[in-house]
């Protein structure tokens, strides 16, 4: 099957048929993608979606960069806002965000600090991360590499940055997480979900141009399987026009 | 009798910030990834051979914060997130594997809150939604305790208070009466509000009259800010909002012989430091190092938005 | 689909905000003494016959609050200083001295921090700088405790949530994005974003380029607000700058009525509550009641700032 | 000896004269006469004085308003702040601050609540006050009542709004007040400062046209007249001529 639509725009629809209308959500940096599922979805189904939570609300869409966090894409919004409503934002919540991260492990942990050795003498240092009172402040948010391989997806990240589903529901509830947490994790190659009764991730469908084997060797653990995971819906015609034509005319998405 | 203005050089500026730094090493910058930073402020401290400093800035920093490092400034990073958006930080990244600097795991929150707590002037500010992450183990700026109210469990962080914060707005007038035209201010007043020294540079001075005008549009009141320095382009290679945007192909270059060090060639990485840093240039020649085509290539894509 | 806009009626916003304040009488006022408060959602709030209010405000309040407990909606006052300023509000004073209602002692900070709780997402706000004055013996709202850090002893504020917060400003868009022109802004962000329900009257409704082409200038983000109304000369008779000024002799003519009721003479008081509030009067009435060449005194004035 | 300027333009000087270059300050509420002392001072030897910490920074002075919380004042100033920003001045401190109040007592202590009866059951109640924190945050304050008769200045106030002295140096220790507190009285008809061992009130200067008598006549205690208690030195030409010319050109302080 030829694909006429690239893995990041099967990524973009798939978060958007999941924001709904009326909430309020953000995306976080380096946010090429989840900006783009938050326009298409204003676009389609949710015009009363307020992008907001990060010191701006509702940029005017037209055209994607890499950040998202600079005047090139926020210069024609409705407000913003200072660090200090970021505060109240982290603690009163949003409905979603997104996160990514150098390591995903099976129960939806994401890692950002470092890779082998230990917090101040790590073997690869990451980023760290600034949003991290999102993780469980909005009620629920995407996990969205734009890689999906071995080497990201592991059995046990070596540093929680955000905390998914800890090491599940008892673990989880220990450390006083209440709300949803992790939803799906949406690849280039597939999207997972969680089982509702061990919070581990789950395969719940594969995109067009990968097979379930793909996917499970490009995943540095075994996801579960269920019976009736198929193929990722690709975007419709309209999805595409709109995504197209209105958000991404410049075709970051298909770079 | 008349009034004492707070412009000064950009020299004067660095020599106030470095002697300031040498009694509490705590430094802060404001704007927030590549966005108003004050880069020529950064550059200029650079060139005095400041070092041994604890850096602080809004919760997401890059260029600036590597190039600090680069330059053998840093001690201790206080930054949430170090990254340049598209790509790793690779000072930054070698720094802390080789144990040469300490990069502490922190949150927004507690950088936030800890400004916040200096701003508003009390011991310290109450945080709730911390849970579960890793960062908890290791932040070194929260103490859990329970709500004197509800008894539920909250994190507690001091204030943070900057010995010298370092920022970069679009005008100002001679007063210190500082104006952001940008869509986003960062944490910018709060830094100023919370920090013992502020330094601001702004792309242009401006008449005493732009300001009472339109005393809404003063982002940061002449009382928190020591002085003001005119440096145009002051923010590059960041963007400083209407007037350049970002130059991402200088960072991008920069990322790469930083990334070419880590695979042991430093010949690039120590040529640009010399360059821009070491051999202390000024605005003008920096400038004219990065070209006038350059310049109004940035200029013209801000304008263009 | 299509965006739904927030504007509405003075006797919706009205409608909206009597039923809130049946489930929790705690309602909040925007602007400060007499500028830019509320006045025309009050009168509208107050023909709808409620009453048991509880009534916190920025810490200054006057002609509105006091208008409030002339129309025995009010039971209790959270607002540190009720006064016009130029004299003692009669009807406050009354009320009080004939235990009809309960004004509590309270300062500045407990109200700004139990706001600042609210709107920061946290159980309490801490203060330090309360000392020596009775009003500590008195304010209802506040606990002391240890700082966990430092163990200086500090008082607790917990979240001032109010059910529902009238605020005026000078232009909204559809959307409910509000511009404040004045030079304050008073508490009125701040309140936004600690409410349940925000109501906002504006003296004009603006098209949504205004809001985009300068994004800055929306002083409270429609993410906090949950209607607008556009009701020209709202503030009256407080001010709406640059728009129109404080209309100083409607107040004190005011005043010398509930004066006089102190004085055992209460008819031109009644009078005054039967023409401006309970015959509920729509705005266009009630600038007709003003009069045509008052209103343009008040723009005038306020233009020639 | 005929009077050439008014009570309040006496007060206005004495308070000008004695806040000094660079400091920060601010006025309160119906602050006629301190924001002309701040305009005077700023005019005549202290042009780096701030006034901040109420919400706005340096107004242009040109014309006198019985509040100078608004507009028509501030419309021309340098910066505005909003109420968090009191937050942090309340706790960081101003160098001066003005009150006034409905009794005034002995030690500087000052009620703004009610006269008579108590807080709920009183038999006058008052404005209360918004700003008391500054009592004691602003490095010392002055006490600028615009009447001075033997109803207003007391022995011992109803209620403690603004602590002045509270009964003398312990309790003010014990209080925890350990600023200057209240440093001058100063009314129409003198001003009062407070003696250092016992910070009880006590006659500095006695305003042209009224006499020692005539002060004690009218106050509701018998305060200290140290033997130098002399005449308050009258505005000086310069003062006037700046006082009347560039800060209340319609006459507000003379009518």
């Amino acid at each position: 099957m030829s694909m006429d639509f690239s893995p990041l725009e099967q990524m973009t629809v798939v978060m958007a048929r999941d924001l709904a209308d009326g909430e309020l959500g953000a995306a976080g940096a380096a946010a090429l993608v989840p900006m783009a599922a938050i326009a298409l979805a204003r676009e389609m189904h949710a015009p009363n979606l307020t992008v907001g939570g990060e010191m701006f609300f509702n940029p005017v869409a037209g055209h994607l960069y890499p950040s998202m966090l600079d005047d090139r894409a926020l210069g024609r919004c409705e407000a913003s806002e200072t660090f200090i409503e970021l505060f109240g934002h982290s603690h009163h919540g949003l409905d979603f965000f997104f996160h990514s991260g150098l390591q995903i492990d099976r129960y939806g942990n994401i890692n950002l600090h470092h890779v082998g050795g230990s917090l101040h003498a790590p073997k690869m240092r990451g980023p760290g991360a600034a949003n991290l009172s999102y993780c469980h402040t909005s009620t629920r948010f995407y996990i969205c590499p734009t890689v999906h391989n071995v080497r990201n997806f592991v059995d046990t990240v070596d540093f929680i940055t955000i905390p998914g589903n800890m090491s599940g529901p008892d673990s989880k509830a220990a450390a006083g997480l209440v709300n949803e947490g992790p939803r799906l994790v949406v690849t280039p190659r597939a999207v997972m979900d969680f089982d509702p009764e061990t919070l581990r991730l789950r395969l719940k469908s594969v995109h067009c141009g990968n097979s379930i084997k793909d996917v499970l060797d490009n995943t540095g653990f075994t996801p579960d399987v269920p019976e009736n995971t198929g193929r990722t819906p690709p975007p419709t015609a309209d999805e595409l026009a709109v995504l197209r034509g209105k958000i991404d005319p410049s075709g970051a998405l298909r770079a | 009798m008349t009034r004492s203005t707070k412009t000064i050089g950009l020299k004067e500026a660095a020599a106030r910030a470095a002697a300031a730094l040498k009694e509490r090493p705590e430094i802060c910058l404001g704007g927030l990834f590549k966005q108003s930073r004050p880069v020529a402020l950064v550059r200029a401290l650079l060139a005095t051979g400041a070092d041994g400093l604890h850096v602080y800035s809004s919760p997401g920093a890059g260029y600036d914060v590597d190039l600090m490092i680069a330059a053998g400034a840093i001690n201790e990073v206080f930054v949430p997130g170090v990254t340049l958006e598209n790509r790793l930080c690779p000072n930054f990244r070698t720094a802390v594997e080789t144990q040469q600097i300490k990069a502490h795991a922190l949150d927004a929150l507690t950088v936030v809150g800890g400004l916040m707590a200096s701003a508003h002037g009390v011991p310290f500010q109450p945080i709730a939604a911390l849970k579960g992450s890793d960062v908890l183990k290791h932040n070194p700026l929260i103490t859990p305790f329970d709500c004197p109210l509800t008894g539920q469990p909250l994190y507690a962080v001091p204030p943070i208070r900057p010995r010298v914060t370092l920022l970069h707005a679009q005008e100002a007038d001679r007063w210190g009466n500082i104006r952001h035209l940008s869509t986003m201010v960062y944490a910018d007043q709060l830094m100023a509000r919370a920090s013992d020294m502020v330094i601001v540079s702004v792309d242009r001075l401006v008449d005493d009259d732009v300001v009472l005008d339109d005393p809404r549009s003063v982002t940061i009141p002449a009382h928190y800010v020591d002085a003001v320095v005119e440096v145009p382009y002051g923010a590059h290679p960041t963007a400083s909002f209407p007037n350049y945007a970002m130059d991402e192909e200088h960072i991008d270059a920069y990322a790469d012989l930083g990334d070419a060090a880590r695979r042991g060639d430093g010949a690039g990485l120590a040529a640009y430091l010399e360059q821009h840093v070491t051999s202390a240039p000024d605005q003008t020649q920096y400038l004219h190092n990065i070209g006038e085509a350059r310049l109004s290539e940035l200029q013209a894509e801000a304008l263009a938005l």
